[in-house]
């Protein structure tokens, strides 16, 4: 019996669980399991080889992949939003503009109904209720996602805190943290008053509300498949290699898409995987990769999640193939 | 010669005080849940004088000295017939608190039992509990002193009450028994677990003691009764209808208990030929 | 009556009057204080009662045949168990058993018995003394580096390992304990006869402490049952059943810690299930300790 | 042959001999496993602190004593102090430690000193003990869907009314401070408990016995006899609890919200070493591994403190009370 | 007739043994720690005698007795100077192991110790432990016979040890004791936790066991002394220098050393003048 154990992102958990739960039902002599711990868990597992493979929606850094012995492969095998969740009481319909998410997320705007917030929803009764702002506790790929795009269109956030997996958020006594996208999800359904970042999937599977954001061009836009994958559209893979190796780099990102009709927090989640390993195992784990670009894609939409585009599958088979 | 009650069993004939009566006792029955323990035993504790039980194990010696302040009250299933008059009271009536008799009425126990707690503090336990508002230290000296203690233990006032020797630890529950100047000291047997020179130390104390206070004593010693008690009464066992109920057989001045005893048990007993 | 041996006491501020006064003060503080300790009884029960309340309430619907066997659910999935956990849970305390109780006996034997003043015996005390107060996601710490690095897998092996370093000073000191609680005169009956110190320890000591000994691991092994911290990496969790010792391995308490953070209906019901069922499984040790414990010898 | 050198003259009729040659060897084999035993103990705590204090070797180097100092957690700087993980450990278990031994020892109290029926008294007890061995993750659990949920409306009315004062200045959003440390009083109180029961009922009665007799009533017995007398149990008792309490993760780690902020409010997140640890070691880097040991030296030291200064304090107050060496 | 050491301590004449010895007996000195509990004390046990030992308490009886058969070896702090002669053999030399000393020196202790075992295992016990080939129950028998508990437990060998009153324990323990033939029999106060009645029985199952064993016996009853030991050694307490070193001061044939003795203290002590 062949195992293959992964650990990392909890961005693309529920999706991975299916898919592997699935494919190992139909696949003989193969078990495959995956441990959502946070992408940078799943970085840190990969770097110590407890594992065969990793998950990550942050992909890797320079530095991070010069310490894997074995070679690295990154593979984008799904996309999905970042969207911004809360808790209040009858309020179903929320926009967020660009000059008050990165406020809120900074401890500058601690009530709801500050005007700031209230000028941009004029047919909501905001109540007078603090913020409670909860963010992730571990090293985690959704909050590298999000600090990024708040640091892109937010000089104030940039400054302060910056874009990282494990940014160092401001002290404010408002602020709580929750392990992974669950522990987030589940935080912000157990407060009142509660916002937060999470992967959309989690948001659909457990109907909490989702606000509005102001993308580029200003208008408003709730988070989707189309939206997600318009963000998408726009983003190009770099020409080269990973640094020291052959493999194709499949690292890209669209911290703040251009699309008018684009939703403003979109991004791939990568698989990490040995360049070099035992020839069983190897075989094992390109099957499993054909099975996620091609059968896995399609329950993809239905879980909150964005297909990958024709064309980032041919080069995810292409870059696949190199695993020994 | 023998005296009996409507129901045939024998009672002692009543010993006559000769001074004043401090705690006049007089039990009718004592039962432990359906156990009769004791029954019939008259035994007025005089003033100023050492008044001694002996009797053969089991005879209820204990279990007459503990109801004079009320210990056995702990006891679940303890039932008191009779009555105990202290001063103007009956301790068993229902007005009086057993807590505030056993203030007046102190104990000193088989077993010396002082508190985990320094020297000084054990002494001065009664002192406090009792709100004195005097000098404390004084009163602990002076019932150090007459415990005949203080000469062992005044370098070491703040060690525990636990780091002496037997013998000491009995001193030392003595003068905690005796700070708050009780009226009247109830002693079980208070030698029984000390050496020999311990105990000669302690009885001399008794003597000392009863200048100040009126003592109650248990022991199985013949020969500490001998030597302390000035009146010694003689508890039997009467197994009669297959119980075993402790009653006093006879009660008089310890001298003539033991040289000219009235009844044959107490002859016998005092000879040694039973035990 | 009342001037009992004036000539040397001091003269008394109270004399005797016996009677009960409800209303003194002390009557008062002594009323107030046993109303404050019913007080204070019930108060501390009511979060335990809570607890064991809400284990029956929201764990008992779904403590089933499907609850104990299945595979735990992927986050958007109805339905599923945690059988893999209860396996993993009984194997890794298994493994830490296996380890730490005859190290733990032996190690008490060397303590109480064969050489109970020596310089290794009175470093070895205390330091289990100090380990018991060893916070338990340290001995994860420590055994991530030495097995589950070296090794290059979580594994049901570093997980037993990790509680069995947890098991250990417990198994020792109760062994200890109940050791010394063998009558000395009974030892030294032993000796007297021309026994050997392990004529002494078989025939004699090791028999009569047996019931003391017992209910010291058993308590050891429900403690180690219900950890999670250590397992978190050391096992980590699995969502098959276990195959071979050399794999990520579940656990009910990781399970619980898992699934009582995820926003999921049906996972927070597991929670509680699982809940139910370690408490269960604990509280089974804990009475079959109990029952050994009650068959101690009696004088 | 073993050597028996009475054998030959002894009284004829003896059926005294020697141990056989395999009772020696048995005897000599078992008692070298036993004493490697003994000493495995001993290797063993010198290898855990020999191998957390080599791995965290490097940021001690690094940090120094900074790192206690320090208020920041950050690993994009490698900027690592731990002062409000120590601050969030010491006043969790410090609040745990006063709640849940208070209650401890009332309830001690209330099973020992004859509140109840003998039966009633058994089954209470029962009960106390098996709390303790309720694993600390179902405190967790309970923690989150129940106790947080109870609570808020209070803490927001005491921050509401009270907010100038210092221990209600933030408002409870969820996960805080004080859901942690009431969950972990109650997981410690079984402990505290069922320990100073203990120690209670092996007072000799004779002390009750004497203290009756004194004239004292059944709240001076116990309050100024019994309680002396059995507190280096309780102290025991108190120190394991407050030990299990500085120790304890999982619970904590659900509860406390994981935040680095220093904050005497009862209602601000905070966080502690063993749940920073939790939460932070499996992603963790090569420097902040190490770092993370330094941390898990930190909180071996706490624990060790606490632990030697309970045996210590214990012992004086044996040699206070009980005059023993 | 006073004896002196070099150093002008006192030493005791030395008792001229009558009949062949079994444990000859010559300690120089024995101390716990720095702390000297025994001098000069040289005892013959005597074949098929009692051998009795008294004095006060804390004067080194039983500190002598445990030293002969290296029961002694289990405190840490015990250390023996001075011989002790078994047969051919100092049974403290190297080359002497302690555990087959006490294989051929048996032991019955002050509180009864029966293991928490069935009757008959306890008292099969020693046979097993020396490998016994013969008809074990045989044996068993045999020795409870002598021990003169047969009849008490000949209905209930099965059960446990722990199960039968004190004084039958007590004669249990002497039946374990006796199964395997021991040559001495050493007794540390074997009567001291029993009643009256019991104490009887034990009294003279000890006359009768001198037929078959050697026996040696602490006792603080000089009543019983008196009784059953055919030779008396009285032990004292030497307070000089600020010690409490017990020593021999006398040792003589029973009736000579209660109605004779030649020392001051011994008359002293057999008067009952100090204890
Ligand atoms: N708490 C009790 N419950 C039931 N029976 C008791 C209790 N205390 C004593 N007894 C019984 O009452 C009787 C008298 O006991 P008590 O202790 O008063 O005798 P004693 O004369 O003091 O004997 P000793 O000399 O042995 O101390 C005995 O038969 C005893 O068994
Ligand atoms: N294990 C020990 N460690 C240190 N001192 C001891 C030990 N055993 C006995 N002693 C001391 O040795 C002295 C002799 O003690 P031993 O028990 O032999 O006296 P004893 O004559 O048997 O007294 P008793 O009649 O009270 O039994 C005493 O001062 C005692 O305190
Ligand atoms: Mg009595
Ligand atoms: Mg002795
Ligand atoms: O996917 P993440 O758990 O790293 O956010």
């Amino acid at each position: 019996d062949l195992k293959l154990n992964g650990s990392g992102a909890s961005f693309p958990a529920p999706l991975y669980n299916k898919w592997f739960k699935d494919y190992s039902k139909q696949t003989d002599g193969v078990r495959v399991d995956y441990q959502s711990k946070g992408s940078g868990a799943g970085i840190q597992d990969f770097i110590n080889e407890t594992v065969d493979f990793a998950g990550s929606d942050a992909a890797m850094k320079d530095s991070e992949i010069a310490q894997v012995k074995k070679g690295t492969i990154l593979l984008p095998v799904t996309a999905g939003e970042v969207v911004i969740s809360y808790n209040l009481d009858g309020v179903t319909e929320l926009k967020l503009p660009r000059d008050v998410y990165p406020e809120i997320f900074l401890g500058n705007i601690t009530n709801w109904n500050d005007p700031k917030i209230q000028a941009a929803n004029p047919d909501v009764k905001l109540p007078d209720q603090n913020i409670t702002v909860v963010v992730r506790s571990d090293s985690s790929g959704t909050s590298y996602v999000f600090t990024n795009h708040l640091a892109a269109i937010s000089d104030n956030f940039k400054e302060q805190v910056g874009g990282a997996k494990a940014p160092n958020w401001p002290s404010a006594g408002t602020i709580v943290k929750a392990p992974k996208n669950d522990g987030v999800t589940a935080t912000i359904k157990q407060t009142p008053g509660a916002i937060g970042y999470v992967e959309y999937g989690f948001a659909k599977l457990t109907k909490m509300p989702t606000a509005l954001l102001e993308n580029q061009k200003g208008n408003f836009i709730e988070a989707g498949g189309e939206t997600g994958a318009s963000a998408l559209a726009t983003t190009t893979f770099p020409e080269g290699n990973l640094p020291n190796s052959d493999v194709p780099d499949l690292r890209a990102w669209a911290t703040d898409p251009s699309g008018d009709d684009a939703y403003p927090i979109a991004t791939f989640t990568w698989l990490l995987v040995y360049k070099n390993q035992g020839e069983e195992k190897a075989k094992a784990l390109k099957d499993l990769i054909e099975y996620m670009i091609t059968t896995g894609q399609e329950s993809s939409e239905a879980m909150g999640y964005i297909p990958l585009p024709e064309n980032v599958v041919e080069k995810v088979r292409n870059a696949a193939s190199m695993i020994q | 010669m023998n005296m009996q009650t409507e129901t045939g069993e024998f009672i002692a004939k009543k010993y006559e005080p000769k001074g004043p009566v401090v705690l006049d006792c007089y039990v009718k029955n004592i039962y432990y849940g359906d156990f009769r323990a004791v029954r019939d035993t008259t035994i007025p504790v005089e003033k100023n004088k050492v008044t001694g039980f002996i009797g053969p194990s089991g005879c209820g010696k204990s279990t007459v000295l503990r109801s004079m302040n009320r210990m056995n009250d702990l006891i679940d299933s303890f039932r008191f017939e009779g009555h105990i008059q202290y001063h103007d009271h009956d301790i068993y009536s229902k007005k009086v608190d057993a807590v505030i008799v056993r203030r007046y009425i102190g104990m000193v126990f088989q077993l010396p039992n002082p508190f985990s707690m320094s020297i000084y503090d054990n002494v001065a336990f009664g002192l406090r509990l009792n709100g004195y508002k005097g000098d404390e230290e004084e009163m602990v000296v002076k019932a150090l002193k007459r415990a005949a203690i203080w000469n062992d233990v005044k370098d070491k006032l703040k060690n525990s009450g636990l780091s002496l020797s037997g013998g000491q630890q009995q001193r030392l529950c003595i003068a905690r028994a005796i700070a708050t100047e009780p009226d009247v000291l109830l002693m079980d047997e208070p030698c029984s677990a000390l050496d020999p020179i311990a105990t000669r130390q302690i009885e001399e104390l008794m003597v000392e003691l009863k200048q100040h206070y009126s003592v109650a004593l248990v022991t199985h010693n013949m020969q500490q009764a001998m030597r302390v008690a000035d009146v010694t009464a003689f508890l039997g066992v009467d197994i009669s209808n297959g119980g075993r109920t402790g009653y006093l057989v006879e009660m008089d001045d310890t001298k003539k208990i033991f040289e000219d005893p009235q009844q044959l048990l107490t002859k016998q007993y005092v000879r040694g030929e039973f035990s | 009556m009342s001037q009992i041996n004036e000539q040397i006491l001091p003269p008394r501020i109270n004399l005797p009057s016996l009677e009960k006064n409800v209303l003194e003060l002390r009557a008062l503080k002594d009323f107030f204080l046993t109303g404050l300790v019913w007080g204070l009884a019930i108060l501390a029960s009511i979060p335990l009662i809570s607890v064991i309340y809400m284990l029956i309430m929201e764990g008992g619907a779904r403590l089933d045949f499907e609850a104990i066997t299945a595979l735990p659910p992927a986050g958007f999935e109805t339905g599923g168990g945690f059988g893999n956990a209860i396996v993993g849970t009984l194997t890794m305390v298994g493994i830490a058993s296996a380890l730490s109780i005859p190290i733990g006996t032996m190690a008490a034997l060397y303590l109480a018995i064969l050489n109970p003043n020596s310089k290794t015996a009175t470093v070895s005390r205390f330091l289990s003394k100090v380990l018991t107060g060893f916070p338990s996601i340290l001995a994860g710490v420590f055994v991530y580096a030495v097995i589950v690095i070296t090794t290059g897998t979580y594994s049901a092996w570093a997980g037993g390992v990790a509680l069995a370093v947890l098991m250990l000073p417990t198994v020792t000191l109760a062994a200890e304990e109940a050791m010394k609680q063998v009558p000395q005169r009974m030892k030294d009956a032993a000796f007297g006869m021309g026994c050997t110190r392990t004529q002494v320890i078989f025939k004699v000591v090791l028999p009569t402490a047996l019931p003391g000994i017992m209910t010291g691991v058993i308590l050891a092994v429900a403690g180690a049952a219900g950890e999670s911290a250590p397992l978190l990496f050391t096992a980590l969790f699995s969502n098959y059943y276990m195959s071979e010792l050399a794999e990520p391995t579940a656990s009910l308490s990781i399970l619980i810690y898992n699934f009582s953070g995820m926003p999921f209906e049906n996972q927070i019901e597991l929670a509680w299930t699982a809940s139910l069922a370690l408490v269960l499984l604990v509280l089974f040790f804990n009475i079959v300790a109990r029952v050994v414990g009650r068959t101690k010898f009696r004088e | 042959m073993v050597h028996d050198p009475f054998k030959d003259s002894a009284s004829g009729n003896t059926l005294s001999a020697p141990p056989s040659p395999t009772d020696y060897m048995k005897d000599s084999i078992f008692r070298s496993f036993a004493y490697f035993c003994a000493l495995s103990i001993i290797l063993l705590v010198a290898y855990i602190v020999f191998e957390l204090g080599s791995q965290a070797l490097p940021a001690i180097k690094d940090h120094g004593l900074g790192f206690i100092t320090g208020t920041t957690w950050d690993t994009n700087q490698n900027e690592f102090g731990v002062l409000p993980e120590i601050w969030g450990t010491l006043y969790s278990s410090l609040l745990a430690l006063l709640i849940g031994g208070g209650l401890g020892v009332a309830i001690a109290i209330f099973l020992t000193q004859g509140f109840m029926h003998a039966k009633v008294e058994v089954m209470f007890r029962t009960i106390i003990e098996l709390l303790a061995a309720i694993p600390s993750v179902v405190y967790g659990l309970w923690g989150i869907y129940v106790l947080i949920p109870l609570i808020r409306p209070a803490a927001h009315w005491l921050h509401e009314t009270f907010g100038w004062f210092p221990l209600f200045s933030t408002d409870l959003s969820g996960p805080g401070l004080a859901p942690a440390a009431l969950v972990l009083a109650i997981m410690i109180l079984p402990t505290v408990a069922a320990i100073s029961a203990d120690a209670f009922r092996r007072i000799p009665y004779k002390v009750k016995e004497a203290a009756y007799g004194m004239g004292a009533t059944k709240w001076e017995v116990i309050l100024k006899v019994m309680l002396p007398t059995a507190s280096s149990g309780i102290l025991a008792g108190l120190v394991l609890g407050f030990g299990r309490a500085l120790g304890e993760t999982m619970a904590l780690a659900m509860l406390i919200g994981n935040v680095n902020d220093i904050s005497v409010s009862l209602f601000a997140p905070a966080n502690t070493l063993a749940s920073l640890l939790a939460s932070t070691f499996p992603e963790a880097g090569q420097i902040e591994i190490q770092a993370l040991m330094y941390a898990s030296l930190v909180l071996l030291l706490i624990t060790f403190v606490v632990n030697v200064a309970g045996l210590a304090v214990q012992q004086y107050t044996m040699r206070k009370f009980e005059g023993k060496k």
